[in-house]
């Protein structure tokens, strides 16, 4: 990529960083709650683009870990631990709890794979539902208290923005390295290939459950963020639906591209609200653009700009080519 | 000289299929060791069982005088021993470069550091090195999957030494390949052979690559071993003729 | 003077809660309707925007966020009570009156002063209920049925309550899904457990699923439920498995009341289907706020709660309230009501159960 | 030279906006076999995907038989007499060997009446797949694989044959039995046009030989003077290798 | 005892309607390796399709009549058209996704043009009961089961006796390679969808007067059939009969023996075992060759 399209790139960046700090400022609390609902769910989308996106792993669970850290978070911050703690458990708790289903992830693929996962989101939200004396059950938990960060409250809605928005940032930091370095190219070889990949030292069992793990972890972070969002959690909102609309997000956003996640994420939250003017139509009017979007390019939002890109690509290749051409030509 | 691999009574049958059905034989440090064999006569059958891709019904396989039967590729690979495939086995999405470079990082450092090191785990150069070898310099950048099939049949072949590996055991790799490409492939895989020590069991019908590169040729017949000595040995074989070269 | 005056109403509309949301809306735009082609109130239009909550909690919020943003006169729904529990504090705050479809106990137990029922909580209805099976059944022991969510869940844990006080043996405690097809299972389970009477508190539709099996599996024993076991859809639904089912009746448009019979008639006229309670319950909201506006005489959001606190509208004075009703100082409602039986596909009404005071 | 049943003039195109092809200009004589080298990548199995229309092509004409058949459909194609045999893996994984070969033989349309006859004998020829004849396709070695894509479309009986790389994969064994049944469909007056990197055994039985480079024609002459070209032997029929061999 | 039979027939006839529901998602997935999360709401139209020419005054006979038509023009041909044709080549999962778009979209235009309401619709089997083994099961049910069999054996025998079936299997496993040895593709892919709105129009026909006509009714109908189809083994259109009643059966059992809260789950824990162990589902082709 040449030096002048890398600044482009790089002002383009900190342009939207910049808009998304400032813009908010004169946000009603109404615009500020549904942005910091962006926020959360494209950390969750993010952990669902790795496991999926890139290592090609289907999974329809990522809803239950988000759930498993809303309740986490739920269940500490209101008998007065902070959230940061909660934090903690609800990383680890989704960590292991995504290894281990990734284990049938090495047996099984695809439509099988799906399967198993959603039987566990299923199991999940029973659990949730079930399990009174933990989870207060179908009456849900409220009062659930927003942290102090560094010392700010973040009771009102702005801060909290800040607050999601700030652990999107960090997050997003740690995914991009993680995509960038081998792990990353790793776990596309899982999904491009497996059998190569075995056939060349990559451990495809460990990186497998390594998707799985950090996937699952990202959704229990948003989980613990959307917790204290909402300030109110039952079951109902970690049923299937919820990993269906992340597996929405990841697509139409554009699975395997880092930002799609974002898009997508902005799609599924945002697209609804702004419908909402068309009363009763805006469930159908956001279904038909998810559509007409997937028609028009069924590798999700990024899939377009990937295809100007590649065009680009093979224009320097053909150049590459002219050149062996006529090396050649000069030859007898 | 002592035995890179040894191989001993290896069975795998699918159903009432015998695939391969006994096979035993030691492949020498250092040696070029020729498999050819009529088709569907176990040959890639074979490799997978020794390989681990497929678990054998019987039989165990050794590498440095160390069981490895039941070990899984990827730990294989780490031991040095690498592979190609007869059928295309690239990654089609990813560069040639990104090709190569994944073929070798899981050889440097160790998950952590390669989680914490650069992004190519410093194998750029290594890549570029094999890609000028193997004439793809203008595809470098392209996405594998859009190659020619020899042109693919070479980076699989590439792939196969990013490792640095000390056994390599490779399934029909002139398969398609342009005969001027493949008299380079032959020179490169004798130099290899010769300075670094490393050991190939080639799979292949194209006769003249196989009777001038191998140093020893084994021929197998309906899952079973038929003939096993030096190239000229072989190719005055009657049963050999009958079975497999043909008048 | 003054413009329209403007409501905000944030309903299940879609997802688990759709038919309950979308008939409390229809109930609300009925009665607008009509007030608003008799002069509207104080001479001032209504004029109501519904958003949906998606009957999730999370969604409600930022609804009721978005309404409250808009300083509505009166906040209306949601239905659903986890939706209410979370939106409640935010009006309360806003200082805006929230009149909603939530039967939760717990709901007006929390001390909020801008809380409004529009129905008996189940805190006043499961007791006349477990009154009835204990004094006219005779019941020694029975078999609950519940659908496992907020509403199911709530009624089921006061009734248990209740029961234990007249100490009704529980024979079978048996939880079903939302939107639950098949109840073999369950009612084989009741059939084991042999109980002198059934309460099934189940949506209508689950409702006469349940009533079909239980014909089938030749159940006889008295079975006993709330609204939504003796409603006209049930009927509608069942066919005459539904005979012989009988419970108590806060609401229903099959009251012997000629109002009651002269909403039901305009609500199938404009929407030609029988409305369940939900649709009642956002009729009456509606008039709830013109009865306590006239009282007030003027617009005023900040006065309106305490003016409803303690308020008796009369069917009498105000014929869109349908039944004279009473509000408390929890927000909790006070009405007639009745204890009904299907006989041939018809409800008859058994027994009337007057107004506390 | 006899009548010329297949005629491509001035192909131009490619993938995406990539020029793989840049007036790519050949004739194939009726009634031979005419083989296609050169170089890896140089397009050979670019043109035969052209020609049988599953290439988009910018310029340039394909002419079968005096008629102008550019751009028609795979099935138009096929009931006009061409068949074609791509390069690589090209089967029906789960469906059984047998199922493959049927489906080759009676979709394309024509009178299959004595099919199961046909079948046989193709079979008789490949004992191999005879023996795998119920096993699903996909468990069949490279070879077999390559073996059944074959009968599968010699059981077309085209007038005109495309063939891509048919040895590989192929024991020498096998590659003579094939090659002897070209040449067999050559003597029943079957046109093929084939593609081979096995060049000097290919063009040992060919009639004509087509040098490609860079999508380009660069040679265009009877089989055996290619094969003796000297010029050509060095660039793509690595002169140095047959001495080693020898 | 007796109640074990009770719970053995009613989960029977529950798992009958899963088993004709699932035969869609088989199908789909052996003959265009596409997988429709609609599936549910494809069962629902129908119902209100022929309840909305009722409602226009036509006998009910002529509303099956346009109904079938009506949803082999939108839910075949269209969605061919518009959903499948842009998107096939881009491998399941947009299209899966697309597909959880069309049954909201289904879902929120049956609730805004017609109704939230539950209906009854009119059966087409008489409501009567018949004992069989001294237990009460409705007729309904009998024929709901009965269709899902001859369904069945009707797509196993087309998809495999058939030169059509091959094809369509052909199209399905490779369409390239379909394509070279002139399979018509586009006609067999058409012809797919074709039969799968058929067939969905029929379950709605035998399946709504059990279920109620509701625009919510596909949720629950969509998810246990997917999982029966993959319970029986995807790429086997019988394996849907297998998958529906196992699931119909071992849901009713669970509910009775084990836990009605955890009644969602257990069959589903129970059934991941057998995939774990049968990877390929309980009749499913085992995984084909990888190297
Ligand atoms: N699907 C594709 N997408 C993009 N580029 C392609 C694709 N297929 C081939 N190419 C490019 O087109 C060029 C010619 O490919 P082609 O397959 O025709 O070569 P070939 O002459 O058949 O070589 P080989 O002898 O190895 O088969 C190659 O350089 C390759 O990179
Ligand atoms: N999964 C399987 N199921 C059934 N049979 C199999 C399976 N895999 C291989 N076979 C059979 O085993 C035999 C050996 O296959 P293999 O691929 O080893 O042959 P090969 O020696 O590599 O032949 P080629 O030279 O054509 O590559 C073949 O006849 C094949 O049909
Ligand atoms: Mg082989
Ligand atoms: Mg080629």
């Amino acid at each position: 990529m040449s030096a002048t399209a890398k600044y482009w790139r790089i002002a383009l960046g900190v342009a939207v960083i910049a808009a998304l700090i400032i813009a908010p400022m004169n946000f009603n609390r109404y615009g500020l709650y549904i942005l910091s609902q962006w926020a959360v769910m494209t950390i969750a989308a993010m952990g669902l683009n790795l496991t999926l996106g890139y290592a090609g792993q289907v999974s329809l669970a990522q809803g239950a870990f988000v759930g498993i850290g809303a309740y986490a978070a739920a269940i500490m911050t209101t008998q007065g631990m902070p959230l940061i703690a909660a934090l903690g458990v609800a990383v680890v708790m989704c960590f292991a709890i995504g290894w281990i289903l990734g284990y049938p992830a090495l047996r099984v693929q695809h439509h099988y794979l799906a399967f198993v996962t959603l039987a566990f989101s299923t199991l999940a939200f029973l659990v949730f539902r079930n399990e009174d004396w933990l989870t207060k059950g179908i009456y849900g938990i409220s009062n659930i208290p927003r942290p102090n960060v560094l010392g700010f409250a973040t009771n009102r809605p702005l801060p909290f923005y800040y607050f999601c928005l700030g652990s999107l940032g960090i997050v997003s930091l740690a995914m991009w390295w993680l995509i960038r370095s081998p792990w990353g190219r790793a776990f596309v070889a899982l999904r491009e290939n497996p059998v190569r990949a075995l056939s060349l030292g990559i451990d495809t069992r460990r990186y497998t459950l390594m998707a799985f793990a950090i996937g699952s972890a990202l959704g229990g972070v948003a989980g613990t963020l959307y917790a204290p969002l909402t300030q109110y959690i039952d079951p109902v909102p970690f049923n299937l639906s919820l990993s269906l609309d992340l597996l929405m997000m990841v697509i139409v956003g554009g699975s395997g591209f880092f930002f799609g996640p974002f898009l997508g994420a902005m799609i599924a939250v945002l697209l609804p609200e702004w419908l909402r003017f068309t009363e009763g139509y805006y469930l159908m009017l956001y279904a038909v653009a998810v559509m007409l979007l997937l028609i028009y390019s069924p590798t999700g939002i990024l899939g377009i700009l990937d295809r100007y890109l590649s065009e680009r690509r093979t224009k320097a290749a053909s150049a590459l080519r002219a050149v062996a051409k006529s090396r050649l030509e000069t030859a007898p | 000289m002592t035995a890179v691999l040894e191989v001993s009574n290896i069975k795998k049958s699918f159903g009432g299929i015998k695939a391969v059905d006994g096979v035993s034989f030691d492949v020498r440090e250092g040696e070029i060791l020729g498999l050819i064999g009529p088709n569907g006569c176990g040959k890639s059958t074979l490799f997978n069982c020794i390989l681990g891709q497929l678990t054998p019904t019987d039989g165990e396989v050794k590498v440095d005088g160390k069981v490895v039967t039941g070990l899984r590729p990827s730990e294989l690979n780490r031991l040095g021993v690498s592979r190609t495939f007869q059928l295309l086995q690239v990654f089609p999405k990813l560069s040639v470069r990104e090709n190569l470079i994944l073929a070798g990082q899981e050889h440097q450092g160790n998950m952590m550091s390669r989680l914490f090191g650069p992004s190519d785990a410093g194998l750029s150069a290594a890549a570029d090195q094999m890609i000028g070898f193997f004439k793809l310099d203008h595809l470098a950048t392209e996405a594998a999957g859009g190659l020619s099939y020899g042109q693919q049949k070479l980076l699989d072949a590439a792939m196969a030494f990013m490792g640095g590996p000390r056994l390599v055991l490779l399934d029909e790799p002139a398969g398609g390949v342009n005969l001027t490409m493949l008299g380079d492939l032959k020179e490169r895989l004798a130099a290899i052979n010769r300075e670094k020590r490393a050991t190939f069991v080639v799979i292949e019908h194209n006769m003249e690559f196989v009777m001038s590169l191998c140093t020893r040729v084994m021929v197998m017949a309906e899952g079973k071993l038929l003939a096993m000595g030096t190239p000229a040995e072989v190719r005055a074989n009657p049963a050999v003729i009958e079975a497999y070269l043909g008048h | 003077q003054g413009g329209p005056i403007k409501l905000a109403d944030v309903a299940e509309l879609s997802g688990g809660g759709a038919t309950v949301g979308n008939n409390w809306k229809n109930g609300i735009d009925l009665a607008i309707e009509e007030i608003n082609a008799k002069g509207g109130l104080l001479g001032r239009k209504l004029e109501v925007t519904h958003a949906d909550s998606q009957s999730n909690p999370g969604v409600a919020r930022a609804q009721v966020q978005k309404a409250l943003d808009n300083e509505p006169y009166v906040l209306l729904g949601p239905g659903y009570s986890g939706s209410v529990k979370v939106t409640s504090p935010l009006a309360a705050e806003a200082g805006i009156a929230q009149i909603m479809g939530g039967e939760a106990a717990e709901l007006t137990q929390g001390g909020n002063k801008f809380l409004f029922r529009t129905s008996f909580g189940q805190q006043s209805s499961m007791p006349k209920v477990a009154k009835y099976i204990h004094d006219e059944l005779k019941a020694k022991s029975v078999a609950i049925v519940w659908v496992n969510n907020d509403f199911g869940k709530g009624g089921r844990d006061v009734i248990t309550k209740e029961f234990a006080k007249y100490n009704i043996k529980i024979a079978a405690d048996i939880s079903t899904e939302a939107g639950q097809a098949d109840f073999a299972a369950d009612v084989s389970k009741i059939k084991a457990a042999a109980p002198d009477a059934v309460f099934i508190y189940l949506n209508e539709e689950e409702s006469a699923r349940i009533l079909k099996e239980l014909k089938r599996q030749a159940i006889t024993v008295p079975l006993v439920g709330e609204t939504t076991l003796v409603g006209q859809k049930v009927v509608e639904l069942a066919g005459d498995a539904a005979n012989g089912a009988r419970g108590h009746v806060g609401l229903t448009t099959d009251a012997p009341v000629d109002l009651v019979k002269a909403f039901r008639e305009k609500f199938v006229k404009k929407y030609n289907y029988v409305p369940d309670h939900n649709g009642l319950k956002g009729y009456l909201a509606i008039y709830m706020i013109k009865a306590t506006t006239e009282k007030m005489g003027k617009v005023d959001a900040k006065r309106f709660a305490d003016t409803l606190h303690g308020l008796t509208i009369k069917a009498a004075s105000e014929p869109g309230i349908l039944m004279d009703v009473t509000f408390d100082e929890k927000g909790d409602i006070d009405r007639q009501g009745f204890l009904v039986e299907i006989v041939e596909g018809k409800q008859v009404v058994k027994q009337v159960l007057p107004k506390l005071n | 030279m006899s009548d010329v049943i297949l005629d491509v003039q001035g192909l131009v195109g490619g993938y995406g906006k990539m020029t793989i092809l840049n007036g790519t200009s050949f004739s194939v004589p009726a009634g031979s076999i005419t083989t296609v080298i050169g170089p890896n990548g140089a397009g050979k199995s670019t043109v035969f995907k052209a020609i049988f229309g599953l290439l988009k092509l910018r310029e340039g004409r394909i002419v079968f038989k005096g008629r102008d058949v550019t751009g028609l459909s795979q099935r138009e194609l096929l009931n006009a007499g061409i068949c074609y045999v791509p390069q690589g893996r090209n089967i029906f994984p789960e469906l059984s060997v047998r199922d493959n070969i049927q489906l080759g033989a009676v979709v394309a349309g024509r009178d299959i009446t004595d099919l199961p006859a046909r079948i046989e004998t193709a079979l008789d020829k490949f004992p191999a797949l005879r023996k795998r004849a119920t096993q699903q396709a996909s468990t069949l070695s490279g070879g077999e694989q390559k073996q059944l894509e074959i009968v599968r479309g010699l059981l077309l009986n085209p007038q005109l044959l495309l063939i891509d790389e048919p040895s590989i994969g192929l024991s020498p064994l096998m590659v003579q039995q094939t090659f002897n049944m070209l040449k067999e469909l050559r003597d029943r007056g079957v046109s093929i046009l084939m593609i081979e990197q096995n060049a000097r055994s290919a063009l040992e039985i060919s009639d004509y030989g087509i040098v490609l480079e860079l999508g380009q024609t660069r040679l265009v002459d009877k089989a055996d003077r290619v094969l003796n070209d000297p010029r050509i032997g060095q660039l793509f029929l690595g002169g140095a290798m047959t001495e080693t061999a020898a | 005892m007796s109640n074990l039979l009770d719970l053995l027939v009613a989960g029977l006839a529950t798992g009958a309607i899963y088993a004709l529901v699932a035969v869609g998602f088989t199908l789909l997935w052996q003959t265009s390796q596409t997988i429709n999360f609609a599936q549910g709401e494809f069962v629902m139209l129908p119902a209100f399709l022929m309840l909305a020419v009722m409602h226009a005054g036509a006998p009910f006979w002529l509303a099956v009549i346009l109904g079938i038509l009506l949803s082999l023009l939108l839910l075949g041909l269209g969605f061919k058209l518009l959903l499948v044709d842009p998107m096939l080549r881009h491998g399941v999962l947009p299209l899966a996704i697309a597909t959880m778009a069309l049954a909201i979209g289904m879902k929120e235009a049956v609730k805004q043009f017609f109704s939230a309401e539950a209906s009854p619709f009119p059966s087409i089997v008489p409501a009567g009961d018949v004992s069989i083994l001294g237990r009460v099961v409705s007729l309904q049910s009998l024929g709901v089961l009965a269709l899902a069999i001859a369904v069945v054996i009707g797509l196993t025998l087309l998809l495999n006796r058939t030169s059509i079936g091959h094809q369509m299997q052909a199209t399905a496993q490779n369409p390239t390679v379909a394509r070279i040895i002139g399979v018509p593709v586009e006609r067999m892919i058409l012809l797919t969808f074709l039969i799968n709105a058929f067939l969905v129009a029929l379950a709605s026909l035998l399946i709504t007067p059990i279920y109620l006509a509701k625009f919510s009714s596909g949720e629950v109908l969509g998810q246990a059939a997917f999982i029966a189809a993959i319970v029986g083994g995807f790429n086997q259109v019988r394996g849907a009969i297998a998958g529906g009643l196992l699931i119909g059966v071992v849901d009713n059992l669970a509910a009775a023996y084990v836990s009605t809260q955890y009644r969602a789950a257990v069959p589903l824990a129970l059934l991941i075992i057998i995939i774990l162990f049968r990877p390929q589902g309980l009749l499913g082709r085992p995984e084909e060759r990888t190297v």
